[in-house]
């Protein structure tokens, strides 16, 4: 039996008891004590990873497995983490967990909501776990579109128009990216639909790369927010609930980045590296370019959706850099804006259901009202602007210092400009802290309000500890990505 | 001679057939029109004789004309007589008939000139009954069996829910 | 003269004895023996697949070459009853209505002759076969569809199929014999040798193909669909556009590889114009639906189109692929049409459409759920099966070198959730004081739709049914 | 000297303790763990000052710097990485004596200043976070940890200038202060990477062929870190976050914003000052201008200003630019004179941060005591409160130079570098040295002499014109007072420390000479400010100061708003920045690139409608549709194949 | 010497596209109807002048013409069974009174 079949087998079960269960404290008890499992599990996987590792194993993947599925199309069941799976599954797992808490009292239909949420986090481990083309395909779009339902449906505003929207161009995106998928089957013989087995092929021509890189990377790249192809994600996020914002952005998004390097750069090396200056400009306008949108927003999900897309172009920025270290420093910025981001959501929401209202000129002096969703704001906001002691200074640093490893011109304005971005996050991020939690309440109606219930702390604390756990010793997770990315850098820059 | 007779004969048959044909599609009462039709289907099984095949002509007359000329009048009669056809209505749709019609007609016509059809196997001999009774109830190549059990099924079929969509209750 | 060659074509035989069974039973049976006609009847059917699957483990060549069938055709054949079974079982409310109830015989017989027809369309190896067989799967097609005798639409839908149905046999015809006149033979196997491509046979090809587009339902000759599926009693609309496609698909398919083979350049791009234009048009035609029928009339004009997809390869891959993909349609379209057929007897006037069924998770949760999980499948969404039929639709085109192909129709598939997602918000989202009604499904139906939904979840991911129909193919 | 690792994780721990569990405690409490642990910090500071010291010099004639820990903290991959540890030698430890020592007397006399106040105990948890990432930033073993404690240090500067969150100006205050100091870390930053990537490491002693090679990068490097440096220490044009800096409680512009932060742009030139000296000497010119301008700026500024703490915040941007000045005008050429801005410098940056931070909390005091920030509500104060007076008065002729207080000494030495650099050079220090005698005495006049504000009001009130009874000022507690007194002997007697024999360019000890001719100016210059300040202020505003008001009016006004360098900023920011990017940008991601996305769904939705007639209902159209669509593919065909 | 086979087709087309013609432009559905009989008439003949011209081996052509004629019966029976029961519903067979079903 192998371990990572449990992270699909746990969901399933989960579904199947959430489908059976008849009032809301079964499925309370079915979300926690599935998504404890996950936790424990992945945390378990981690370790032992890390063991395994230290005791000298060295295959590019470890628990790996195949069961063959449609033999006629080459398509198996292929299973096998290395480092960035094994921490993306964590990640995955700590939003999963928190996010039950968040959604603790949802309402109406809190069966299905729940249902669809956990067919979400299914498709989300299945993509992390995968390692054929078309499973991991399939995930994806699992993952993708349990998403309409829970904005339509728990959703708030104009929840209907940005469900529709977000699930469109995303699909759009995956319309992309299974051309780039057929091409890359069928650009390496159509013998195996194995990721491994085709790079270790590398037999696809050049000419198909060059046409196939754009479309898979531009298919990954919409969940990614690549600018122009980010617009979804301030109406999907603001329209949102909290636990779903939560996990599209902590986790979700990140399957976007993890798409782009482990299936666009480390299949199509030739064309990653001919064509990568065209994303690089894209990307470095998504850092700025998202981060000064997010100045003049008035609406608090808009300014951390604008914030998103300015982090996660920072990942595809890191990833097309291509260096061990830029690599590495993605990958870092994926876990720690994946759970920065879910506690940004996480007190959006909070405070959202107490006052009603995220636009900024309507709230005021909540600091008094709220000390505890205040104070986590404001470590969360700190932590978003690259504090040292919060998972984003680290990963930005490691990006920065990777980028700037590529010596010529070109990469190092890129890289210049791309650093802007840390200022101008601290010009949004302290503008919010600003106005809304500081000075004096200015609602007579928002003094009545109340801080924080257990099951919102509990959610609050947990992300606070991760996000400063990964940003104090980030030596061991650190490490764990290394090992992961140098197999894909060794053929990406041979 | 013979040659110029035939030719005369079908000369004949043809204009007499297109006339008719064109009657029967421009005629605004449907029992004339029902009427120009039996000329038609006379004038082809005119054609089969013409091609010696008489089994053909006979079968041509007894359900075309026979059956389903018919049936047509039953139907003229029972849904009323002297239902004027106006084809005027549209004049664009009208003008989109004849122009889809008309090129079809270029198109197929065009092709029938241009293409070499192998026709030197011409006979006169027509085919005996015989033949085409063994044919009818064989079951080896160029038998049709199987077909002629199919199509009982067909009017089988076509009769029960004929008669179940007309029949008053 | 061995006329035991009749009682080896085992489907069709055994079918037809149901069918003279049925018809004997509706002459005779009075009183409370009509109760168990419907059961009777679904039996029979239900027997008369695993018949089918038994007669696929041999190929046969009968009657000079004219019948042909083999584990695949059989396979089809029973998919094809399979899915005529699930229509009879949803039919057991309405057939139990004042004015179906007097021609309960007749809708069985009308059926059953229909799916004969497609039976011997399947196997034929001759046009004229072929072409009895397609008549025979049409014309009480067209009196089913007429069913309602009394209701205007029903008449109207009618009457413009068998006008249309009419009007494409006799542009097919016109087609043929010009294949017969160049050619000089009407058996499949003889007529790929006598092709040669010339512009008559194009020529021919092309109005061929216009009569079989017209039951398939492709644009430009699927104008009669929406409208006769809109008139036509709900569950012979589900028949209409699963069965009744699904067969003239495979044949055109086996026509196509076998009989244009010499000519696959040409037909391919003529598929190609055809999916382009299916899958495009209707799609814009279908957001603008808000009747539920006509919607499903569009929505399977460009389920068509992306069948088209596997044809176009010509492929043994493309044909595992189409046959799955046909499968996988009919399971999902007949939940769909299911829960159409069970909600629209709570709706005024009968027609249902996307305003009823706003606020409908409120009342009926189980079959929104259906519905929703079926429209997934119908977009191509993991994990339901119609992502791995669509996927493997597109892998066979692709495979084939269509590539800007399936790129358009990966694109069209955005549109097409756009519209399946419209029924789903309805149906969540919008919010509605007076939903329709809680309802309670009848046992046929139940049992239809617990089989459409494990078809739905299952068939793509056990992979055995795939495998199973990749071995037979070609 | 192992022991090092207390000092810095005790304030950690004391913030810790205080942060998570703060709220739920008495104030006592808090006030007690964080003067406690500052307590402990301040001894071990002292002792491994004594112990580094008292160890003498080595082989070489020079304090060996010590590294008791260095450890990977996070894996950059090459050479590179961040490393976390603990540097000693002999300005780390000179800073940690400074920080500690004046962290120490802030801690004490917040238990005074504070008492009572909302979030006591926040206020604690935030100095001890500042005290930590203030010494982590000093004993930082390399550039990168260096940068880490910087931004903590900005940090702690932000939520401690925030402190009265509920007060706008504050809140603008430290979100300028972060933003400004952010924008020029991102220089430093850039610095560090290229800094980092040609010499291939962090550390800030990187190997001879590295540097060599890294020849032509090494000077921007510098010269980028320097920004950064300029942004910490308020140099002009980045200087602007500093006086609005002030909105936070007084003791901590004394801790951070006068004595210990401020300066971590002088130490970061410091630290560096090897690699400047040799291979940018063209930078530290640049330095020098720099402060030069900066200190003439600020002292003007600061002549003209009404609110003591902005003269406070002005001097102290001139007194930094001093110690900029210092460094820049260091050569090469000489060991010891060319090195004696460095020396200079550190000596500054010590006298300095004791009469500074003196003089914050003798603002404090007053403050305190008035209820007020505005001159015009002194006057007259030397009765009330004669502690405060006297060690204010020590610390203002601290600062204007007048021997024997240690602000001579070091001033002195910074100007004879100077006057060794250039005459222009010594000339325009020395008349800048004049004008902080002039301002920081026109300030102790305002405050202390003239006429009572109180006894006005109280003469009014009595006369029956006012309602409002005034508060009668009144000497601050012992907590409050036993910092100043501690502060004011320091400052006298700490010029005579022989700090050369501790802190030199190279290493190596040499005594302090005196320059008579310096020093006679530079006193003399000193007497003339104060003169000149006694003349116009000490009865308030005399006539001469009125003519003098009249004559520059223009002037003073320009001064008195600081030049509109505000303005200009908050003209770029707001405007430039914010009106026309930001929300042109915002405008054209919803207006433009979302609505192409949306048109793309419209379009296809109008392209429904317009097929839409296709289906018309009439069998004959579909009909002649049937028919044109086989034709058209049969013509289609024909023709292309 | 016979009568050319292009003859019979060319008169074949145009009989066939004379039906296709009415088809098109008629106005009640038994007119419609007859245009249809046209069509099929049409197809009949070419049947039959292909098997008696080109391919008299076998009597392929034959039997389709044959058949077809049969089919064309039973059409029509449908047809007209529908069209009695749409002149019920209606009391017209106006193809204009078909037309609720549409768009």
């Amino acid at each position: 039996m192998n371990i990572l079949n449990l992270f699909v087998a746990i969901p399933l079960a989960m579904l199947f008891a959430l489908w059976i269960s008849r009032n809301t404290k079964q499925i309370r008890t079915v979300m926690v004590t599935g998504s404890t499992l996950l936790l424990s599990l992945s945390v378990y996987l981690t370790i032992d990873f890390i063991a395994q590792r230290n005791a000298g194993v060295t295959a590019a993947q470890l628990y790996t497995d195949s069961w063959s599925w449609y033999p006629a199309l080459n398509i198996c069941y292929s299973i096998g983490v290395d480092g960035i799976s094994v921490a993306m599954i964590l990640l995955s797992s700590i939003i999963v967990f928190t996010g039950t808490f968040a959604s603790w009292n949802i309402k109406p239909h809190t069966k299905d909501f729940f249902l669809w949420y956990v067919l979400l986090s299914l498709g989300v481990y299945g993509f992390f776990i995968t390692t054929d083309m078309f499973a991991m395909f399939m995930f994806y779009e699992t993952a993708l579109i349990p998403m309409y339902l829970l904005i339509g449906v728990w959703g708030s505003g104009k929840k209907e128009y940005s469900a529709m929207k977000l699930t469109l161009m995303l699909m759009g995106g995956s319309a992309f990216l299974l051309m780039g998928i057929l091409g890359i089957y069928y650009g390496s013989g159509a013998t195996t639909m194995n990721i491994h087995e085709i790079a270790a092929l590398s037999n696809i021509p050049t000419e198909m790369q060059y046409i196939f890189f754009p479309l898979t990377f531009i298919g990954f790249g919409v969940l990614g927010a690549l600018f122009p192809f980010h617009t979804w994600s301030p109406d999907g996020h603001a329209s949102a609930p909290t636990s779903v914002s939560m996990l599209h952005a902590g986790v979700l998004m990140k399957l976007g980045g993890y798409g782009c390097f482990r299936i666009a750069m480390y299949l199509l090396p030739q064309a990653a590296n001919d064509l990568a200056w065209i994303f690089i400009i894209l990307t470095t306008i998504s850092v700025v370019y998202g981060a000064l949108s997010a100045i003049s927003q008035t609406d608090l999900k808009y300014i951390n959706a604008y914030s998103s897309v300015s982090h996660c172009g920072l990942v595809l920025f890191a990833l097309l850099m291509m260096t061990r270290t830029s690599c590495t420093g993605a990958i870092l910025q994926m876990l720690s804006h994946g759970l920065m981001t879910a506690l940004f959501f996480a007190l959006i929401g909070m405070i959202y259901g107490r006052t009603h209202t995220r636009d900024i000129r309507q709230m005021q002096g909540l600091m008094k009202i709220m000390p505890f969703l205040s104070v986590g704001y404001v470590i969360a906001g700190l932590a978003n602007l690259g504090l040292p002691g919060f998972s984003g200074f680290i990963a930005e640093m490691t990006i920065f210092v990777g980028s700037f490893m590529v010596d010529d011109t070109f990469h190092r304005t890129v890289t210049i400009i791309a650093c802007t971005s840390i200022v101008i996050t601290a010009v949004y991020i302290l503008r919010v802290v600003g106005k809304i939690l500081y000075g004096e309440p200015c609602n007579e109606e928002h003094k009545r309000l109340t801080d924080a219930t257990w099951d919102e702390r509990f959610t609050v604390i947990c992300l606070i500890i991760c996000v400063a756990g990964l940003g104090i010793a980030p030596m061991w997770v650190s490490d764990l990505i290394n090992n992961g990315v140098g197999d894909i850098i060794t053929i990406l820059r041979p | 001679m013979e040659m110029s007779t035939n030719l005369l004969i079908f000369s004949g048959l043809a204009l007499l057939m297109a006339a008719a044909a064109i009657a029967a599609v421009t005629t605004s009462r449907i029992m004339r029109a029902v009427t120009y039709l039996l000329f038609v289907l006379f004038g082809t099984a005119g054609l089969y004789f013409m091609l010696h095949y008489t089994f053909l002509g006979a079968v041509q007359i007894i359900v075309y004309a026979g059956g389903i000329v018919v049936l047509f009048i039953f139907a003229a009669l029972l849904i009323g007589k002297g239902i004027i056809d106006v084809t005027h209505t549209s004049k664009l749709r009208y003008l989109a008939g004849v122009l889809a019609s008309m090129s079809g007609l270029a198109i197929a016509l065009y092709l029938i000139v241009n293409t070499t059809f192998i026709t030197d196997k011409f006979t006169t001999d027509g085919v005996p009954m015989t033949v085409v009774g063994s044919a009818l109830m064989g079951t080896a190549k160029h038998n049709y069996v199987l077909t002629f059990e199919v199509l009982s099924i067909l009017l089988l079929a076509c009769m029960v829910g004929a008669i179940m969509i007309a029949r008053k209750k | 003269m061995n006329y035991f060659e009749f009682f080896s074509m085992i489907p069709e035989i055994s079918l037809l004895a149901v069918f003279v069974v049925i018809f004997i039973f509706d002459l005779v049976a009075t009183g409370r023996y009509r109760r168990i006609f419907h059961a009777l009847v679904c039996l029979l059917m239900l027997g008369h697949i695993y018949v089918c699957i038994e007669s696929g483990d041999k190929e046969v060549t009968l009657f000079g070459g004219m019948y042909y069938s083999n584990s695949m055709i059989a396979f089809v054949k029973a998919m094809l009853v399979f899915g005529s079974s699930l229509v009879v079982l949803q039919a057991h409310r309405w057939l139990r209505s004042t004015h179906a109830l007097a021609k309960q015989g007749e809708f069985y017989v009308l059926l059953l002759s229909t799916l004969i027809g497609m039976f011997f369309m399947l196997s034929a190896r001759h046009f004229l076969l072929f072409f009895i067989g397609m008549e025979l799967a049409s014309l009480p097609l067209a009196c089913l569809v007429a069913f309602d005798k009394y209701r205007h639409h029903s008449a109207e839908a009618g009457i413009k199929y068998v006008l249309t149905s009419m009007f494409a046999s006799a542009i097919m015809l016109y087609g043929i014999s010009f294949l017969y006149g160049t050619i000089g033979t009407l058996y499949f196997e003889d007529m790929a040798q006598g092709l040669s491509g010339t512009t008559m046979q194009i020529f021919a090809l092309v109005m061929f193909f216009a009569g079989l587009g017209f039951k398939i339902s492709l644009v430009p000759f699927h104008l009669w669909t929406a409208d006769s599926y809109q008139g036509a009693p709900t569950v012979v609309t589900a028949y209409l556009s699963v069965i009744s496609k699904g067969a003239a698909v495979f044949t055109l398919f086996v026509i196509l590889t076998k009989v244009f083979a010499p000519m696959t350049a040409q037909w391919q791009m003529m598929i190609y114009a055809v999916t382009v234009a299916s899958i495009t048009i209707a799609n814009l035609f279908a957001i603008k639906q808000n009747n539920m029928k006509r919607f499903m009339a569009f929505s399977s004009i460009s389920q068509a189109g992306y069948i088209m997809l596997a044809v176009i390869s010509g492929t043994a891959q493309g044909m595992s692929a189409m046959v799955f993909y046909i499968l996988v349609y009919i399971m999902a379209n007949m939940a769909v049409f299911g829960i159409i057929e069970t909600l629209q007897h709570n709706v005024e006037g009968g027609e249902l459409t996307r305003e009823h069924c706003n606020g409908l998770y409120k009342t009926n949760p189980q079959l929104t759920l259906l519905m929703t999980l079926a429209l997934f499948s119908l977009g191509g969404i993991p994990p339901f099966a119609g992502f791995f039929s669509k996927f493997f639709v597109f892998m066979s085109a692709f495979d084939a070198g269509f590539l800007v192909l399936v790129f358009i129709a990966l694109i069209n598939t955005v549109i097409s959730l756009y519209y399946y997602l419209l029924i789903v918000k309805a149906m969540y989202i919008t919010p509605n004081d007076n939903p329709i009604a809680k309802v309670k499904c009848d046992m046929y139906t139940r049992i239809s739709l617990c089989a459409c939904l494990l078809g739905i979840v299952l068939l793509g991911i056990c992979s055995f049914v795939y495998i199973g129909i990749d071995n037979f193919a070609f | 000297m192992d022991f090092t690792i207390l000092i810095l994780a005790l304030p950690l721990l004391s913030f810790l303790i205080l942060g998570l569990a703060g709220m739920k405690m008495p104030h006592k409490w808090a006030g007690a763990i964080g003067t406690l642990s500052l307590t402990l910090v301040t001894i071990l500071s002292y002792c491994a000052a004594a112990l580094y010291f008292g160890a003498g010099r080595n082989a070489e004639g020079i304090f060996a710097p010590i590294t008791p820990y260095n450890h990977t903290w996070l894996p950059l991959g090459g050479t590179l990485s961040i490393d976390m540890g603990i540097l000693i030698d002999p300005i780390s430890v000179m800073m940690l004596i400074v920080i500690s020592t004046v962290s120490l007397m802030v801690h004490i006399y917040s238990l005074g200043y504070m008492k009572g106040e909302r979030g006591f105990q926040r206020y604690y948890a935030f100095l001890s976070l500042f005290t930590f990432s203030m010494l982590g930033l000093v004993v930082a073993t390399n550039i990168f940890q260096m940068y880490v404690f910087w931004e903590l240090v900005g940090v702690s500067s932000y939520l401690l200038i925030g402190f009265y969150y509920t007060k706008p100006a504050a809140i603008a205050a430290s979100k300028k202060a972060f933003i400004v100091t952010r924008f020029a870390d991102l220089f430093f930053l850039i610095g560090i990477l290229l800094y980092g990537y040609y010499t291939e490491t962090f550390s800030f002693t990187p190997g001879e062929t590295l540097l060599m090679s890294a020849g032509a990068v090494l000077p921007i490097a510098l010269a980028l870190m320097f920004v950064g440096g300029a942004g910490k220490s308020a140099m002009f044009p980045l200087h602007i976050w500093l006086p609005d800096a002030m909105e936070g409680p007084t003791p901590v512009s004394a801790l951070i914003h006068a004595a210990t932060m401020v300066v971590a742009g002088v130490y970061l030139v410091a630290r560096m000052f090897p690699l400047f000296i040799d291979y940018a000497p063209e930078v530290l010119h640049i330095v020098a201008y720099v402060g030069a301008f900066t200190s003439l700026y600020a002292a003007i500024v600061a002549c003209v200003q009404t609110d003591i703490k902005r003269v406070l915040a002005f001097s102290t941007i001139s007194q930094i630019a001093f110690m900029m000045v210092a460094l820049g005008v260091c050569t090469s050429s000489n060991p010891h004179y060319g090195g004696l801005g460095y020396m200079a410098s550190m000596f500054h940056l010590f006298t300095h941060a004791m009469f500074k931070g003196l003089l914050f909390l003798g603002a404090g005091a007053i403050i305190h005591a008035v209820h007020s920030n505005e001159k015009s509500q002194m006057g007259g104060l030397r009765k009330y409160m004669p502690v405060t007076h006297l060690t204010f008065l020590v610390a203002c002729l601290a600062i204007a130079g007048i021997p024997p207080f240690s602000g001579f000494f070091s001033k002195d030495e910074i100007l004879a570098a100077c006057y060794d650099y250039s005459p222009m050079m010594g000339v325009f220090m020395s008349i800048v040295a004049a004008m902080t005698a002039f301002y920081m005495f026109r300030l102790y006049y305002l405050i202390f002499w003239g006429k009572s504000h109180y006894e006005e009001q109280l003469s009014l009130y009595s006369a029956g014109k006012s309602t409002h009874k005034p508060h009668k000022p009144h000497e601050a507690p012992l907590c409050m007072t036993a910092p100043l007194v501690i502060l004011a002997t320091i400052t006298t007697v700490a010029g005579f420390i022989p700090f050369g024999n501790f802190i030199s360019s190279n290493g190596e000890a040499y005594h302090i000479h005196i320059n008579p001719a310096v020093a006679t100016v530079s006193i003399l210059l000193a007497l003339a400010g104060i003169a000149l300040a006694t003349v116009m202020y000490i009865r308030g505003n005399s006539k001469l100061t009125t003519a003098i008001n009249k004559a520059l009016g223009i002037f003073i006004e320009a001064a008195y708003n600081r030049f509109y360098m505000d303005e200009l900023w908050l003209f770029v920011t707001k405007k430039i920045i914010f009106n026309c990017i930001s929300r042109p940008i915002a405008w054209f991601d919803r207006h433009v690139i979302d609505a192409t996305m949306d048109m793309m769904a419209t379009i296809t939705q109008k392209c429904g409608n317009i097929v839409r007639p296709m289906q018309s209902g009439n069998v004959q159209s579909y009909s002649v549709w049937f028919l044109s669509g086989a034709l058209l593919l049969a013509l289609m065909l024909i023709f292309f194949t | 010497m016979t009568i050319p086979a292009q003859f019979y087709l060319i008169l074949a087309a145009v009989l066939f596209f004379i039906g296709v013609f009415g088809f098109f432009t008629r106005r009640n559905l038994i007119s419609l109807l007859i245009s249809t009989e046209l069509m099929l008439n049409a197809v009949d003949i070419n049947f039959a002048v292909f098997n008696a011209y080109s391919h008299p081996e076998h009597l392929e052509g034959f039997f389709f013409t044959m058949f077809g004629i049969g089919i064309a019966a039973a059409e029509t029976a449908v047809a007209i069974a529908i069209i009695i029961n749409v002149f019920r519903n209606a009391k017209s067979i106006h193809i204009k009174n078909l037309l609720d079903l549409k768009h």
